[in-house]
């Protein structure tokens, strides 16, 4: 099992090597000149250059990739262009908000979306099936933007259920202003969640071990909840867990409306104002997570699931 | 004990309702094993899905019948009361016991799972239970397999896991639908002495579904006999083997090919009856017996093969080095004599497929010497082997995979003539593709229909005029036959006798099926964990075998009824 | 794991419930709490930092004008603006020639507690802390924006600057024209006459910023607050708000003179308190117009802008629309101190030689729309470049050539050489991506579309379109000034060839004689003759056209009926440390919202 | 195919679907909105899209204009009819690209195995570690907007997973015996990439196309919200509907309502056509997403 660690760790390394060469490339060569968009508005040209000595955007191009390998390695990505703000403290600022949003509403949606995939497999073929199924595909059609923009105005303005925006510091205070948030992001997501889940329910329906169990004599339900929620959990943890780096970037629609500080917002002003370091920042952490996740995602693969042994 | 009557079964498929099952009727006496056979279609599996009430519904639907048990009709029980018999009453085991087994809970959880259900035993008895089962059915050391997933059983083993499953509750019924067509043939001998002797023990009855007639042979008291969804012929064991009253069960009984001898051409089932099961009252002419070649040392050789060796990496270090490699095929040395046909038998696994291809270079071995009429193939570049490869075909096993879907069967025919420039002109080209039909016995006008239209036979017919496309001089056929039901076996069988003869082409036959080697080679190979343990005549290896595995290979197949 | 789904429908039901009953326990609460502080609760845009040197957008200074404080500011009430007085102890003594502004300041004032003061109590304000903030503002290595205000124009800061960007240990060396003889006294020795420095004065990017809190926080600075200013930093939660609470030892206190209308309206009724008035005061960051116009009609903000889709909505005939008024919810109208205006690259050849072209483009703009449209009327045409309410501003002066007349531009364009827009390639109008500059980009389209001229719009982001401006990559684009001080100067500097790019002037216009006007006008003091001269600049760019005015916006502000003491105006912008709150009022008055 | 009488599995599945109401309904509509693309294109239908009178802004719908006006007075109806050109092309350049990318990508490394795989799957695995919607949001920024950026941003962007897909099956169809039969017989590799096992796959590329191209519809607005959409003036649904969540406020619901409708029954009939789709060309990949 170390080994196997182990040996996923070194492979990590020319991945991440890729993801930083195509950050750089993207946004140090064919972006255009980063200084211009560091010196500030009416930068003199000796401004610009020391801003670009200060960036090491002096030097050649290899020198300067090795310099943003280096940033990363040490995990200072410097301060940002725009709001002049160490980029590690604006991540750390929002990844609570964003998490605080989007770890609930995923679970939830996970959860519900289960729920209600199981009920469809036991309703498989029938009428109830294809109904729910064809919502759920109504539901992923439609812009998540018309979601956000009724329910905050019915549910908080005309109703007046929730706060229209806002948010606490205070860990407990600020579900007031994530309910509806996550309600929002749970509407918008559960549709392709179901119909993902069902695929998996539906895969394990036909197989062999499921008419085993039924000639035992156990009922529908028993093999449902039993053999089949067992057997589909091991693709289901996996793929959850693989989707999980995902929420720490929050999600932009919501937080802008909904004002919650996260990381959402953070990228989205950030491409707005091309502030590059924390776009960089933003790429390589998240395919840094998405790895690491990705890793847990295998090895937990490998304990769930008693058919795969390492060698 | 239990009495099936007019029971019927249909599916409603896309094109419309189809009837599997056609207003059968037999009754399965307590303590007796009834054998139900058939060929793929006739209705066998649906019949035993039937009698659990396992048929999937809303596509599949008992549309008529009774099927009694104890004088209860089983299809007027609600649900829940099905429940009780299940596994309780009636069990059933199935043919293939990896997918059938839940891979995700250890063997022993999923027999105390009936145990507790059935027989409200708590957990601790079930254990126990499930612990002296496992030991019935004969898994060494069961204490500890209890907790093994079944991942971790051999086949044999898992089956036997599924019959510990079947027998937990002491059922009344046993129903095992193919339990041994996924298995090698020395593991298939001890499932069925298995079976036997738990029969006896439990005096339980047992409905023993498959196609394989010699297996029936051996177990079962009484034989029913499906073709298409009907019930054809159901006697005792001995009368039908003695005196088969249908057709069907004629064609079934004389189609496969005997160990002991064989005529020069197998019976097929077109001898017996028409298409629409209507006898056909015609003496057989008496044939003569086929005889294999003799070889002898001045035959010319058309192929050898030197310390042929292929490996595969097993283990590998984190950068990449081999550290562990499994020899499918071990210093393998052969003589194919110009004309002949080689048959290389043995159980799965044991590297035949890998020899046959590595002897093409579909799959580059390791090292050896593959001289094929004194030209070293191992050392053919790439523009060699393409000339090379005219002389050297190959028929695989699955009809079904080895064409391509997306071509139509001309164009599958006619891609080998263009490869190899065979003919002059498109429209030439085409001619030879009517007369490659021809030769297989196919209709030329079928040439434009894709390989999904044409049945198992037909399809392995394509095979083999694609192979003969090029006009080769030696062909390996691997596997090709066994997955064709019997009756179609023996019709490519005698093709590929009939080829032999008109063309002189030289074979070399895989399988695992010895009786199909008998029948159709010259001298025989027999291989195992990747070594050629003994080789020699037909005869010899079935009367004289030297090797010990191959007298336990022989020992293994079930020799049918003997009368 | 299996059991928890077993029941797995009834549970989601009870999860439900759970999450909706604590929600809507806690909102019960928090919002009656709310209602009870004396808190004046604005929504703001995103803020990016708080340190006056290094953050100089809108919406950052709005909130750094209320914790720092600068020497001089505006009267709150008094129209047109009159400078006054705030940290500095009257107005400066200036020299004959102009060169020399000795400052006084006032005495007992405090920083802001700190940890970094010894003791960590607030020390007194000196005279040296201006000096140490302006040199701030002028280290090259800190590449502050506000570094115009001083450039050119202070005695040796050129050398010091020069001498700092070799080494930063030079930043210690005195820089000639900042001088304080005194820790009460401030002299500027000026390299030239440049009599705007008193507005320069009162923007926050000079207000003074102590030392020790520098040293301890460096470039952290933009998340500390030290300043002098009416309220102090209580929390940041980045991109969600900012709460400020008051500073009990302010030295400020309410005008006692007023406007016409002031007194009406009741905003003489604090007159010589102590400000500011309310305990705290919030700042909510919000992006999206939706909420921020939501949360006001819920009470949940006291004072906004009007969004432009809720204009309709929010005012009827130039007032309060009937719905809201009935609610208890006032109109505020301020000048905006502005100008938008369509702007030619004049490097580009096909400009740079061809007034007539540019007279064409100027007559075919359909202004009237553009106020209807993207101000919802809030606006005048302009007729010039220099806005109304400055003193050099003609209320009579009209200039033809902006008027929209699609017959006269077909006419120009002719003369111009491109009858009916034959031979004149595609023009490229560059905009910025948001929705309302597009569909402005989009009438442009529309207007000249009728002289047969075709117009591609490229859209680019903020930083894009900066970074075009400054290389002087564009052809035309639109744009807008807003003052950063009540004085013509700040208007016609966009035409002074010394300023184009990467400047503000993005024209990049050249004329030899309005070089020369502005340089006199710099030089003279306020008054009639200064005002002479910035109507003849004036003229100039009417005849010459590099930019084309098209409008002087009107702000507009909506506030609640428990609102005191607003008046809205762009150039002050620590307006909000006068506003009052009366707290029972609002409970009042939130119920029928 | 110059089958005669015989079904081919296109053949087959066309009449497949054929027998599915809904998914030939659906079908109905997608051809109905590419005729509707066109003749738009050809300026045939809705010439007026661009026609605007500042006397009628914002006129709600009535029997004259069914969606009303925007701004400018233009025709909401013809410029969301417009919107499906924008769409469309969207959808078929920007996920032919992918398409195209994918397929031959993934075909290489499946076919071929040891360091050509390596490489693309490194590659792969590389786009695919970095956030769909930072790696296109980058894209398309750095690459500045426009219809043809956009296609190209959402083309070299979402390949990977088709790739991951087709390298999947050709890792399995090298391995069957009709490919063995192939080398058999002496095919080059060319031919038994392209003759024998790509139609064996065409599959899988037709339902992915199917569904990138829901893809590319939803990404072009989002696109359009983070201001990286196709040049102002177009009237794209992504522009539209990024536009009017401002005018929403003012009480003009129409012009997010006419774009998102569109863009709803469309991408709606697209999903459903896709699971059919699946159902008739590959019944285990039935429901997937």
């Amino acid at each position: 099992m170390l080994k196997y660690v182990l040996k996923r760790l070194l492979y990590m390394i020319p991945i991440l090597l890729g993801v930083t060469l195509i950050t750089f490339l993207l946004f140090n060569v064919v972006g255009g000149d980063p200084a211009l968009q560091a010196a500030g508005r009416y930068a003199t040209p000796e401004q610009v250059q020391l801003v670009k000595a200060e960036l090491g955007l002096d030097r050649g191009l290899p020198a300067q990739y090795l310099f943003f390998v280096k940033q990363i390695v040490s995990f200072d990505f410097g301060r940002s262009w725009s709001t002049k703000q160490t980029i590690s403290k604006m991540i750390m600022d929002g990844v609570g908000a964003s998490l605080s949003l989007t770890i609930p509403a995923f679970f939830l949606t996970v959860f519900l979306s289960i729920s209600i995939a199981l009920l469809i497999a036991y309703f498989r073929g029938t009428f109830v099936d294809r109904a729910i199924f064809v919502i759920c595909l109504a539901a992923i059609s439609l812009s998540s933007l018309v979601y956000i923009l009724y329910m905050q105005y019915y549910f908080s303005f005309q109703l007046g259920l929730f706060p229209i925006s806002g948010w606490s510091p205070d860990w407990l205070e600020r579900w007031e202003y994530l309910t509806l948030p996550i309600f929002i992001f749970v509407s918008i997501s559960l549709g392709g969640s179901v119909i993902f889940y069902r695929t998996i329910f539906m895969d394990e329906i036909f197989q062999d071990y499921v008419r085993t169990a039924r000639a035992k004599g156990l009922s529908h339900t028993a093999v449902l909840f039993k053999h089949i929620l067992r057997n589909a959990l091991i693709p289901i943890i996996t793929i959850v867990v693989i989707e999980m780096p995902a929420l720490i970037l929050g999600s932009l629609l919501l937080e802008s409306y909904f004002g919650i500080p996260g990381l959402g917002g953070m990228i989205f002003q950030a491409l707005q104002s091309a502030d590059f370091p924390v776009i960089k920042a933003m790429t390589f952490i998240s395919a840094f997570l998405y790895m690491i996740f990705q890793l847990i995602s295998d090895v937990l693969y490998v304990v769930v699931d008693p058919k795969v042994q390492l060698k | 004990m239990i009495q099936i009557k007019n029971l019927s079964v249909d599916f409603q498929t896309a094109e419309g309702q189809f009837r599997a099952v056609n207003q059968i009727s037999f009754d399965i006496p307590k303590g007796k094993t009834v054998g139900l056979v058939g060929e793929s279609g006739s209705g066998k599996s649906v019949t035993s899905l039937a009698m659990m009430r396992l048929i999937l519904e809303p596509n599949g639907k008992i549309s008529q019948g009774q099927i009694l048990y104890e004088g209860t009709d089983l299809l007027k029980l609600s649900e829940p009361q099905m429940r009780k018999i299940r596994g309780n009453k009636i069990s059933m085991i199935f043919q293939e016991p990896m997918s059938s087994l839940n891979p995700v809970f250890t063997v022993g959880y999923q027999i105390m799972e009936a145990l507790r259900l059935h027989q409200n035993m708590n957990r601790k008895q079930a254990l126990e239970q499930a612990i002296d089962l496992l030991q019935q059915v004969g898994i060494p050391s069961p204490e500890k397999r209890v907790k093994s997933y079944p991942h971790e059983m051999s086949g044999g083993q898992r089956q036997r896991v599924m019959i510990a499953m079947a027998i937990a509750c002491r059922p009344q019924l046993l129903i095992a639908d193919e339990p041994t067509t996924a298995l090698d043939v020395t593991i298939q001998k001890q499932i069925l002495d298995l079976l036997r002797s738990l029969q006896s023990k439990y005096g339980m009855s047992l409905l023993f579904i498959t196609h394989d007639l010699a297996v029936i042979g051996e177990i079962a008291d009484e034989v029913v006999v499906m073709y298409r969804g009907n019930i054809v012929e159901k006697n005792k064991t001995s009368e039908i083997f003695r005196s088969p009253q249908h057709p069907y069960t004629k064609a079934l009984l004389s189609c496969r090919p005997s160990m002991i001898e064989n005529p020069q051409r197998l019976p097929v089932v077109g001898d017996f009856m028409d298409d629409r099961g209507q006898e056909i009252k015609k003496s057989l002419q008496a044939q003569p017996i086929k005889m294999a070649k003799k070889i002898t040392t001045a035959d010319p050789i058309l192929l050898e093969i030197k310390d042929l060796s292929k490996s595969f990496p097993v283990r590998k270090s984190i950068f990449g080095k081999v550290l562990e490699e499994a020899r499918a095929v071990d210093h393998v040395s052969l003589k194919v004599p110009k004309g002949t046909t080689l048959g290389l038998v043995g159980e799965s696994g044991c590297g035949k497929t890998t020899l046959g291809r590595s002897i093409l270079r579909l799959i580059e071995p390791t090292s050896g010497e593959i001289s094929y009429q004194g030209t070293n193939v191992m050392a053919l570049g790439r523009k060699e082997l393409l000339k090379f490869r005219k002389k050297m075909q190959i028929i695989f096993q699955d009809p079904y995979s080895s064409l391509n879907p997306r071509l139509t069967v001309q164009e599958a025919l006619l891609e080998p003539l263009e490869i190899h420039h065979v003919g002059n002109s498109k429209s030439e080209m085409k001619d030879r593709t009517e007369l490659l039909m021809k030769k297989v016995g196919l209709d030329p006008k079928m040439l434009s229909r894709y390989p999904h239209e044409f049945s198992g036979g037909q399809r392995q017919r394509v095979c083999i005029a694609r192979a003969l496309a090029v006009e080769p001089e030696f062909i390996i056929c691997d596997e090709s036959v066994s997955a064709l039901d019997v009756s179609i076996q023996s019709q490519i069988l005698n093709l590929l006798v009939d080829l032999q003869d008109q063309m002189g082409l030289t074979y070399i036959f895989i399988s695992h099926d010895l009786s199909v080697v008998k029948f159709i080679s010259d001298q025989i190979a027999v291989m195992n964990k990747g070594k050629i343990v003994e080789m020699a005549s037909p005869d010899e290896i079935y009367k004289n075998p030297q090797n010990d595995y191959t007298k336990k290979l022989l020992t293994s197949i079930p020799k049918g009824f003997v009368i | 794991m299996k059991r928890v789904f077993c029941s797995s429908n009834l549970k989601v039901g009870f999860a439900g419930a759970f999450f909706l009953s604590i929600a809507l326990s806690l909102i019960s609460c928090t919002s009656k709490k709310n209602n009870l502080a004396n808190e004046l609760r604005i929504a703001s845009a995103n803020l990016k930092g708080l340190d006056p040197v290094a953050t100089g957008d809108e919406t950052s200074s709005n909130v750094i004008a209320l914790l720092y404080d600068t020497l001089f500011q505006y009267q709150y009430l008094k129209r047109p603006l009159t400078i006054e007085p705030n940290l500095a102890d009257g107005m400066p003594q200036v020299s004959k020639d102009g060169l020399v502004h000795t400052i006084k300041i006032k005495k007992g004032i405090f920083f802001s507690d700190d940890a970094s003061f010894s003791g960590g109590k607030g020390r007194e304000l000196v005279s040296q802390d201006f000096v140490y903030s302006w040199k701030r503002l002028c280290d090259p290595r800190l590449a502050s924006e506000g570094f115009w205000l001083f450039d050119g124009k202070v005695e040796g800061l050129d050398d010091w600057r020069k001498a700092v960007q070799k080494d930063g240990k030079n930043f210690d060396a005195p820089v000639p024209g900042f001088q304080t003889p005194d820790s009460s006294t401030i002299v500027i020795k000026l390299s030239r006459p440049f009599y705007q420095l008193h507005n320069i004065l009162a923007m926050v990017y000079t207000a003074p910023v102590p030392k020790e809190a520098v040293d301890k926080y460096g470039k952290e600075m933009v998340n500390h607050a030290v300043g002098t200013g009416p309220f102090r930093l209580e929390s940041w939660t980045r991109n969600s708000q900012i709460s400020l609470v008051k500073n009990p030892h302010y030295h400020g206190v309410y005008p006692s003179v007023g406007d016409t209308g002031d007194a009406e309206k009741g905003r003489l009724a604090m007159a010589g308190q102590k400000i500011p008035f309310v305990d705290r005061l919030i700042f909510y960051e919000i992006v999206e117009d939706q909420p921020i116009w939501l949360k006001f009609l819920k009470g949940d903000t006291d004072i906004t802008a009007i969004p432009k889709d809720n204009f309709d909505a929010a005012i009827k005939n130039k007032d309060v629309a009937p719905d809201l008024a009935a609610k208890g919810v006032k109109l505020d109208r301020a000048p905006g101190y502005d100008l938008t205006y369509t702007s030619f690259n004049m490097l580009d050849p096909l400009f740079k030689n061809n007034v007539n072209l540019r007279y064409a483009v100027a007559q075919a703009q359909d202004t009237k729309t553009t106020i209807e449209k993207f101000q919802n009327g809030r606006g005048i045409e302009a007729q010039s470049i220099i806005p109304p309410e400055l003193e050099s501003y003609d209320p009579n002066f009209k200039n033809a050539r902006l008027e929209f007349k699609v017959e006269k531009a077909k006419e120009y364009l002719a003369i111009a050489g491109y009858p009916g827009g034959k031979g004149l390639p595609e023009l490229e109008y560059m905009v910025t991506n948001s929705s309302t500059a597009r569909q402005g980009a989009e009438l442009f389209q529309t207007d000249l579309g009728r002289l047969g001229i075709k117009v591609k719009i490229s859209a680019v982001s903020w930083p894009q379109f900066l970074e075009r401006l400054r290389d002087r990559k564009f052809q035309v684009t639109g744009a807008a000034w807003v003052a950063d001080y009540p004085d013509a100067e700040n208007f016609l500097a966009l035409l002074y060839s010394k300023n184009a790019s990467p400047g503000p002037n993005n024209s990049n216009f050249s004329n030899p004689e309005f070089d020369k006007l502005f340089e006199q006008a710099a030089r003279t003091p306020p008054g009639p003759a200064r005002n002479a001269l910035y109507q003849k600049m004036r003229d100039i760019s009417a005849e010459q056209l590099p930019i084309i005015p098209s409008t002087h916006r009107e702000g507009y502000s909506l506030y609640h009926g428990w609102v005191t003491n607003y008046k809205a105006n762009s150039v002050i912008v620590d307006r909000f440390k006068y506003v009052q709150i009366d707290v029972p009022k609002r409970t009042q008055l939130k119920e029928k919202l | 195919m110059k089958g005669v009488k015989n079904n081919s599995i296109w053949l087959d599945a066309f009449f497949k679907l054929k027998k599915n109401k809904l998914a030939f309904t659906c079908l109905i509509i997608i051809i109905f909105y590419f005729a509707a693309g066109l003749l738009c294109a050809l300026g045939v239908l809705f010439p007026h899209y661009a026609l605007t009178n500042n006397d009628r802004s914002y006129l709600p719908p009535s029997p004259e204009d069914w969606f009303g006006t925007d701004i400018f007075g233009r025709d909401v109806l013809a410029r969301s009819f417009h919107g499906i050109k924008i769409s469309l092309t969207v959808g078929l350049a920007g996920t032919g690209l992918s398409v195209v990318i994918g397929s031959i990508f993934g075909a290489i490394a499946g076919y071929f195995g040891k360091v050509t795989d390596d490489l693309i799957v490194w590659l792969y695995t590389t786009l695919d570690t970095i956030p769909y919607i930072l790696l296109l949001a980058g894209m398309s920024f750095v690459l500045g907007g426009g219809l043809g950026t956009l296609c190209f941003a959402i083309g070299i962007t979402s390949w990977v997973n088709l790739c991951r897909l087709i390298r999947a099956e050709f890792m399995k169809h090298r391995e069957k015996e009709y490919v063995h039969a192939a080398t058999a017989i002496g095919s080059s590799h060319f031919r038994k990439i392209f003759v024998h096992i790509f139609p064996n796959v065409f599959h899988i590329i037709i339902i992915n196309f199917s569904l990138g191209f829901i893809g590319a519809i939803k990404s072009e607005v989002i696109l359009s919200y983070l201001g990286l959409g196709v040049e102002p003036g177009t009237p794209s649904w992504g522009l539209m509907i990024t536009d009017a969540r401002l005018e929403l406020s003012r009480g003009v619901w129409w012009g997010l309502a006419a774009a998102s409708a569109l863009m709803f029954i469309l991408v709606l009939a697209f999903n459903l056509f896709t699971d059919a789709l699946r159902e008739a060309l590959d019944p285990k990949l039935r429901g997937k997403l």
